[in-house]
């Protein structure tokens, strides 16, 4: 080991290998787009590798603390533990990728430079949220996060997107300022916001405050709901898909909804502890919600035809599987739910590159134009069918993997009607995505497409092509070697095995 | 001659010498006696903060002299904060300035439409300087009048350097209610005086005053105080005069002057009357909080309303001094009653996160009144449609004026939030729950006029407007304080530290 | 890894590893030529002797994947990986001019790993993953020639599919909980069965009776039980040959293999296995009924394919009714299955022929040919179908009492039907004969054809070979089925003289048409009235917040609004002196 | 003790009648004086009120404060005056707007933001 490098500097490191990219990037000029796109692959890579190292070191048992004292008792902290690497490796793979993705994609529109800079900066803030170490250092991040996300929202300058951007921002900061309250009342109450496996808060104290511990969950629960598109919240979500894909991409698999879901488990089980919030009764609560929004979410992507609304919805139903899991008493259900933090992550950047392009090279953006895409773009169909297949819960693709843990977990925990809103979400979800894929494969072609042509070797643009295909072989390679250590089923295993759960 | 000695003087020597040096003509001498000026600020800054961190509260009597003739010079923690948050801001604003007003050895100056305000700026900013060193170091209220008085002419007169009919309107009325107001609190000092016959700050509150005439006298003192904060419902001149005044000017009004004043309300509040008075009658300071509260929903309202960029953050200023007012009814530390005598204290996060709230505020509305300045000087207009698209213009001034809101907001990582942190803090330990929501629902209505600036300067439009090269200096000094600002939200603990000394507790 | 174990593998892994190369060009071109080596593997591993008992885990593989063959695997395997080897053969010569022929049979292999893996794979979730594979791979060739029919078969197949899936699902949820999500397997199986507390309860008694009973579903989607068969007569027509002959010959045939490995064997569950048997018996008749109202050949062979499945839920059903009987339950049903496969493939296949005959090519040898495997499904003497039905009768009469009373006759009764529903398949195999010009069409098609026929033929012979059976077991000897086999064949016939005899008063009854896939239509209209019903139900939960926020939005600047006005008043001199005194004197006041 | 209340008692009616005079006298000028007035009732409270040094001596701090306070407000009247000027040449009128007529509204974003919502 390299004795300069202090090695508790790493988790820092791999939130500065983007900021500092992203900052550089602000001041390059519109033109110097080898710089810009360097630097972007640079960060990328160097946070692939820190993150990477990371993970062996947790592997074999270490863990990463960088903290700096904010306010007496408040620590601005980052740390390395199972948990947060699960989300970062996520989040460092899946934005490499897309990195790639979005250099092709934009290339020859406007505004890159401020493009690629809040691109940085907004896995800047989902690292960042990733390892926070306490709810202070997640809530920086967390509003960092919404700040970052809002000129990529509205980057396109239509009045589309500025509006969908506004609502962006009211749903976002309101939901901020709540969890803002919440975390401030807990510190006030408990004295620590510190993330503890297990759970943060001494079950006496709580006993002693039931009403006030109550009113605190719920108030964070609001906070992180929003973000986490849980029903009746996530209104702000099917509007914000106006953005350009590789963004769409980012926030639906990577960052936004992806740290509301991530706050979900940080609450219910690094702050209350899921024992705890069971006995409160307010883990059902979540639960509910969660199963109600599963339902929900699918019932409504079933009549979107603009695929990237479809895809908007399908996410919302998605990413209750997380809180859903979450919520539930046995060690089952946390699996399924954290593994399929990865594996929806993986399987729906998948479909929204996808659909990026779709509408790019063909231009086709309507789920009823898509006949015979498949025969144009057979890679990128294929990708796509992957991703879908995986989404439905079929095996060996990854969703099946969160869907069994899920449903054993659900039975197990004596709340029988998961299974059923399992059942009836797979059954939705095939509904709304098999139509996609068989139009796309065995419908004859029923649009005028725009063709902007062949790649030098691929069927389109390698960099769009590429990051699809290798996010479905991700996919599908998280279901079919699940059982190898280094998925995330077996790194969440390890988790579980260390009592991180 | 002390260290203490050496600093204090320096604070406020150094900028009068530095506007004297400005009454020559010509360039060299303006930026002299900025140099000099911002040169003695920020070393004196430093050195008393140095010193009061080691050794704690310093004194200096001017030449000697004692009280109650003589002028007292006090550092405590407060105080050095106060003189940083001015040396900081001011020094970046200065350097604003000499790229804001272009060439003043041109000829042309005097009779150009902005040629006064080019000519005569720097002498009169300097005499503010001077004035507000002299605030937040004097040790006694005789002393807090004069500067304060000189404060108010120099700051009505920076407003007055723009001259429109607008402008100079909008300096009267500044002028005359900041006029009232000194006489209120020349009130307050000449009852406190006839009641206890010193006027020392110290002095003051080891008589430890209570009783009628200590009473009136702080009611019309910070009464006074309150009009030149421009506390709601006596905002009224603020929005004119701080969108009137030329963009280096708005920067210092609303980032320093008001809280030049709001800090003689805190220090009579906490040090001088302290629990003693105050903490028996926390109606007053709920009173307070009521118009903090009454002007936050207030000024962020009408700032939506606004049209105009300057007359916006104008607004966002009268929205803000608000939260420095909600301070007061968390400071008692038990909610709904009177703590035991004794062991009462103010709430350390409560009077914190105030005070925290005015630094991080200063330096956030600063680079927000510059970046605005940037954008209306580039557009040579400053109407909000105008600035259309202004984004893709001047990225940085965009991204100044944005982490500046950032801050503003309270969001995260900003000092702004960690005031907020602080302030929600003391409401929800002491289960004052409505204080917690009005804190966090002005936070969301700041998120509210900040994005509308912010909308406007993104959207694209087909017509461009006219467009003037910016200097660089004026877009990099912005981002520098908005990053300060910023900044401010990763290590507050040296700071509440540092505040901490000569502390909250009454002397 | 010794050969066996290498040979398992591949036994999906060769197909599989085929039709994933399918996005290289160059290798998808051969693909059509490479598809009859894919199976070869596994016939090698189902035709080595002593491959029972070869094993293999692959830990990092899904969820840990357990392959292992044992001998009703074996079975199966033989079954399978014939029939696959001919319907490649088939499907090569049958598509070459089809420009689709790439995807066929890229959907073909995948299929292919699909049926083949499941049937070695040992653990429950290899299982379900390998039975998915298959189901949905399967998809593309039912829908290969995209027709509107064909489209409509697909959804309907997937869609029944899916649902069989989620009931699948379910019932693995359930073991899953008992056992602790580990996979399951042989013994661990049948203890997670014990723990759910199975016993002699009836439905609802314990998890057990859900688990079973949506275990019993989720198969029976796959093996065309009765009411879950609505794909199937859609979908085996409209299928290329080679495809129908594989929909109908092996892959029902999964769902039966998921029966008999993973139901339990050793707690009886009398009221389900009640219900399967007269489900199956049920089936038998409802089969023929329905199939003899089709005018088409292929569809008819579908719903004959449904009556013969009957067969096979009865063979269940006793299972579950009286584990006593397992043992030789187990052998009538995988019997039937195998008897069942081979006869119904080369039917399939012999439609395929008959379409391609050309107009100078010896039509009745063909029929005659053709008529064979007809014959055994009819349980003509001496045929596989005698001995395999004979041993179903053996099983109800280890059940005894009432039920060998009732079922005795009524099989008798099914036999003859299936008789005349093999005739009336003849007929209409007859009318679709000709008219082809080429003449090399049918004669590249033939070998695989008769291969499977007189394999088909001779499972007789075989069948006792490719299972062992337990020494419970006593195989009826050839001969004893003469008499009871030739009774049904008697049977039909006296019925065909009855109705060809008397047109005039049945005539009626020939032309009764029942619509491919009956129920289907029920649904589709139902579906068609209903599908947008939960969306109104639902619509925009918590959308119109959006809606909201904007109004607050707009109410806030009418606030703002007057309360601009009211900001300009406070400049006014008087308000601005009367505030200053006020405050502070209230201030002051406060402050006592 | 008696003077001293005299004194007291006309410094605050003097500092009333100023403050009255700045509050409802629209002219500047009028203002400006009202401002004096205050000023100087306040330079008389603090002549008379203080407690006397032992001895019975006029304490002679609210003397030095008075001799600055009449300095400070000499300066402070001379700015007012210059702006006060300076206001009648650019308005044509000696008044505050708000006072000389009616109120001027000033253009907002209401109407620019509805149309924007609609």
């Amino acid at each position: 080991m390299i004795p300069i490098l202090d090695w508790a500097l790493l988790p820092l490191l791999v939130v500065l290998s983007s900021f500092v990219p992203g900052i550089w990037i602000m001041f390059l000029r519109e033109d110097q787009h080898g710089l810009r796109t360097g630097l972007n692959m640079a960060g990328a890579i160097a946070k692939f590798v820190l993150v990477i190292l990371m993970l062996q070191g947790v592997a074999m048992g270490l863990s990463y603390e960088w903290r700096i004292e904010v306010l007496p008792g408040i620590a601005f902290s980052l740390v390395g533990d199972g948990l947060a690497l699960l989300f970062v490796t996520l989040s460092a793979s899946l934005w490499l990728v897309t990195t790639v993705y979005a250099v092709g994609y934009l290339e020859g529109s406007p505004h890159r430079t401020r493009f690629f800079s809040f691109f940085s900066l907004c896995v800047t803030a989902t690292t960042g949220l990733a390892m926070a170490g306490d709810l202070f250092t997640f809530v920086i991040f967390y509003e960092a996060l919404t700040w970052a996300t809002y000129p990529l929202i509205v980057h396109r300058g239509s009045p589309e997107a500025i509006r969908a951007g506004r609502l962006y921002l009211i749903y976002t900061l309101t939901a901020g300022t709540v969890l803002v309250v919440g975390a401030v009342a807990l510190f006030a109450e408990a004295g620590t916001l510190d993330f503890v496996p297990g759970g943060a808060l001494d079950p006496e104290a709580v006993a002693g405050a039931p009403v006030r511990y109550l009113v605190i969950f719920f108030l964070l629960l609001g906070g992180l709901a929003v973000k986490a598109a849980l029903v009746p919240l996530h209104g702000w979500l099917p509007t914000a898909m106006v953005a350009p894909a590789p963004v769409s991409a980012l926030l639906h698999a990577v960052a936004v909804v992806k740290a509301g879901a991530f706050g979900v488990v940080r609450l219910l089980h690094s702050i209350f502890g899921i024992e705890l919030a069971t006995e409160m009764g307010v883990a059902i609560v979540v639960a509910m919600g969660a199963g109600f929004t599963i339902i929900y979410g699918s019932v409504r992507a079933l009549n979107q035809d603009d695929l990237k609304r479809r895809l908007a919805f399908s996410t919302v139903s998605q990413l209750s599987y997380v809180a859903l899991g979450v919520a539930l008493l046995l060690p089952a259900s946390h699996i399924g739910g954290l593994v399929h933090l990865v594996h929806q992550g993986i399987m729906k950047i998948t479909l929204f590159f996808c659909a990026g392009v779709l509408s790019e090279v063909l231009g086709v953006k309507r789920v009823s134009d898509m006949g015979g895409v498949g025969r144009r773009l057979p890679l990128t169909m294929g990708a796509f069918s992957i991703a879908a297949l995986g989404m439905v819960g079929l095996p060996p693709m990854a969703g099946f993997i969160s869907k069994w843990y899920l449903g054993i977990g659900g039975l197990g925990s004596d709340l029988p009607w998961v299974v059923p809103v399992l059942l009836a979400s797979s059954l939705l979800n095939a509904a709304y995505f098999l139509p996609i894929v068989r139009t796309a494969w065995f419908d004859d072609r029923n649009s005028e497409w725009k063709d902007s042509g062949r790649g030098a070797f691929l069927e389109a643009d390698w960099r769009l092509v590429l990051p699809a295909v290798t996010t479905a072989l991700l996919a599908l390679g998280c279901g079919l070697l699940a059982g190898s250590e280094w998925s995330p089923l077996g790194w969440t295993l390890l988790l579980v095995e260390r009592g991180h759960l | 001659m002390t260290d203490v000695a050496l600093w204090s003087t320096a604070a406020v020597a150094g900028p009068l010498l530095g506007a004297i040096l400005t009454l020559v003509r010509g360039r060299l001498f303006t930026q002299l006696g900025l140099a000099v000026a911002a040169a003695s600020s920020l070393l004196a800054g430093l050195g008393l903060t140095r010193i009061v961190a080691l050794e704690g509260p310093g004194r200096h009597l001017l030449g000697g002299w004692g009280a109650p003739l003589g002028i007292e010079l006090l550092a405590d923690g407060l105080a050095v904060i106060m003189l940083l948050t001015t040396a900081g801001v001011g020094s970046a604003v200065s350097l604003y300035a000499t790229a804001y007003f272009g060439d003043v050895d041109d000829p042309g100056m005097d009779v150009a439409p902005g040629g006064r305000a080019a000519r005569f700026f720097t002498p009169v900013w300097l005499l503010l300087w001077t004035s507000l060193n002299g605030v937040f170091l004097s040790g006694d209220l005789f002393n807090l009048y004069v500067n304060l008085e000189i404060l108010g002419l120099s700051a009505a007169a920076v407003v007055t350097l723009a001259v429109t009919a607008k402008a100079t309107l909008a300096g009267m009325r500044y002028l005359l209610v900041s006029l009232v107001g000194s006489m209120l609190f020349l009130l307050g000092v000449a009852l406190l005086y006839t009641a206890y016959g010193t006027l020392s700050l110290e002095g003051l509150a080891a008589a430890g005053p209570t009783g009628v005439v200590p009473a009136v006298a702080l009611g019309a003192m910070t009464v006074g105080l309150a009009a030149k904060t421009a506390l709601f419902p006596l905002h009224a001149w603020l929005p004119p005069a701080h969108s009137a005044a030329p963009a280096p000017g708005s920067a210092l009004l609303s980032a320093l002057v008001v809280k030049a004043s709001f800090y003689i309300i805190v220090r009579l509040w906490l040090h001088v009357y302290g629990v003693g008075l105050v903490g028996a009658g926390e109606g007053a300071l709920l009173f307070l909080g009521a118009l903090g509260a009454g002007a936050v929903v207030w000024g962020s309202l009408l700032a939506l309303r606004q049209l105009s960029l300057k007359r916006l953050i104008a607004y966002s200023t009268v929205a803000q001094i608000g939260y420095l007012f909600i301070m007061f009814p968390l400071l008692p530390e038990v909610a709904g009653g009177v703590a035991q005598e004794g062991e009462m204290g103010w709430r350390v996060d409560a009077w914190g996160g105030g005070i925290y709230h005015a630094v991080s505020h200063a330096f956030a509305k600063a680079a927000m009144f510059l970046a605005a300045g940037t954008m209306t000087y580039a557009v040579a207009d400053d109407s909000l449609p105008s600035i259309s698209g202004i984004a893709h213009r001047l990225p940085m001034s965009f991204l100044a004026f944005g982490l500046g809101g950032l801050s503003l907001a309270g969001l995260p990582p900003s000092g702004g939030f960690v005031a907020k942190w602080l302030m929600l803090s003391a409401a929800l330990a002491t289960d004052r729950w409505l204080w917690a929501g009005i804190i966090a629902l002005g936070g969301l209505l700041t998120i509210a006029y900040v994005l509308l600036v912010m909308r406007y300067a993104l959207e694209v439009r087909e017509t461009p407007t006219a467009f003037r090269s910016v200097p660089r200096r004026m877009e990099w000094t912005a981002m520098a304080l908005a990053l300060t600002a910023v900044a401010l939200g990763f290590r507050a603990v040296e700071i509440l530290d540092l505040l901490d000394v000569g502390g909250a507790a009454p002397w | 890894m010794s050969t066996l174990e290498f040979v398992l593998l591949l036994t999906p892994g060769l197909p599989g590893l085929l039709a994933v190369t399918w996005p290289l060009r160059r290798l998808r071109r051969a693909l059509p030529r490479l598809a009859a080596l894919a199976p070869l593997p596994a016939l090698a591993l189902a035709l080595t002797p002593g491959a029972e008992g070869t094993a293999l885990v692959l830990p990092a593989v899904f969820t840990g994947v357990h392959l292992a063959l044992d001998a009703v695997g074996r079975a199966f395997l033989l079954l399978t990986a014939a029939l696959w080897t001919a319907a490649a053969w088939y499907a090569e010569r049958y598509h070459a001019q089809d420009a689709r022929r790439e995807a066929f049979f890229g959907f073909f292999l995948l299929t292919m790993a699909g049926n083949l893996g499941l049937v070695v794979a040992a653990d429950i979730l290899a299982f379900y993953l390998c039975f998915a594979t298959m189901t949905f791979a399967a998809y593309g060739l039912v829908v290969h020639t995209r027709t509107g029919e064909a489209l409509r078969a697909g959804r309907v197949y997937i869609v029944m599919a899916i649902i069989g899936e989620m009931g699948l699902l379910s019932g693995l949820f359930i073991l899953g909980v008992a056992s602790g999500g580990v996979p399951l397997f042989g013994l661990e199986l049948e203890a997670t069965w014990l723990l759910l507390g199975g016993g002699t309860e009836a439905v609802g008694g314990g998890m057990g009776g859900v688990a079973v009973l949506l275990l019993v579903l989720g198969f029976g989607v796959k093996a065309g039980l009765t009411p879950l068969h609505l794909w199937l007569p859609l979908a085996h027509p409209v299928a290329p040959t080679a495809a129908s002959a594989l929909l109908s010959g092996v892959m029902i045939k999964a769902g039966v293999l998921g029966w008999l490995r993973y139901l339990p064997t050793e707690s009886a569950y009398p009221l389900l296995g009640t219900a399967l048997m007269v489900i199956g018996v049920g089936a038998a008749f409802y089969g023929v009924v329905a199939g003899l109202a089709q005018g088409d050949a292929k569809t008819v062979l579908a719903y004959s394919s449904i009556s013969q499945m009957g067969y096979v839920a009865l063979g269940v059903g006793a299972i579950l009714l009286d584990p006593g009987v397992a043992v030789l339950a187990l052998a009538g049903v995988v019997f039937y299955v195998l008897h069942h496969g081979m006869a119904k493939g080369a039917l399939f296949l012999s439609v395929g022929v008959a379409e391609r005959l050309g107009t100078s090519q010896p039509k009745w040898s063909f029929l005659f040919i053709a008529a064979l495997p007809a014959l055994a499904l009819a349980g003509a003497p001496f045929t596989g179908g005698a001995r395999a039905k004979a041993v179903v009768k053996a099983v109800i009469e280890e059940l005894g009492g009432t039920w060998y009373a009732v079922l005795d006759p009524l099989l008798l009764l099914a036999a003859a039907g299936t008789t005349l529903l093999m005739a009336r398949f003849l007929v209409l195999l007859e009318r679709r004969m000709g008219g082809h010009t080429d003449e090399g069409g049918a004669l590249g098609l033939a070998v695989p054809w008769l291969a499977v026929s007189a394999v088909g033929l001779a499972a007789s012979l075989w069948l006792p070979l490719a299972y062992v059976p337990p020494e419970a077991l006593v195989l009826p000897p050839l001969r004893v089925g003469l008499a009871e086999a030739a009774g049904p064949v008697l049977l039909a016939g006296a019925l065909a003289w009855l109705v060809w005899s008397a047109p005039e008063r049945l005539g009626a009854l020939t032309r009764f048409r029942v619509p491919a896939g009956d129920l289907v239509v029920l649904f589709e209209w139902a579906w068609s009235r209903t599908r947008r019903l939960p969306q109104e139900a639902f619509l925009s939960f918590g959308e119109d917040m959006v809606e909201k926020v904007r109004n607050v939005q707009r109410e806030s600047h009418e606030y703002a609004a007057w309360l601009a006005e009211r900001d300009l008043y406070l400049m006014r001199g008087p308000l601005l002196g009367a505030l200053l005194l006020a405050f502070t004197l209230l201030v002051g006041a406060l402050l006592l | 003790m008696s003077t001293d209340l005299i004194y007291l008692v006309t410094g605050a009616g003097v500092s009333m009648l100023g403050f009255r005079g700045f509050v409802t006298r629209a002219h500047l000028f009028w203002k400006i004086l009202g401002i004096n007035l205050m000023g100087s009732g306040i330079f008389l409270i603090l002549i008379a009120a203080p407690p006397r040094l032992p001895g019975g001596e006029a304490d002679p701090v609210p003397q030095a404060m008075v001799l600055t306070g009449i300095v400070v407000a000499l300066s402070a009247t001379a700015l007012a005056l210059g702006v006060a000027l300076r206001v009648a040449v650019r308005t044509g009128r000696p008044y505050l707007e708000e006072e000389a007529g009616d109120p001027v509204d000033h253009p907002t974003a209401a109407s620019e933001i509805r149309r924007e919502m609609e």
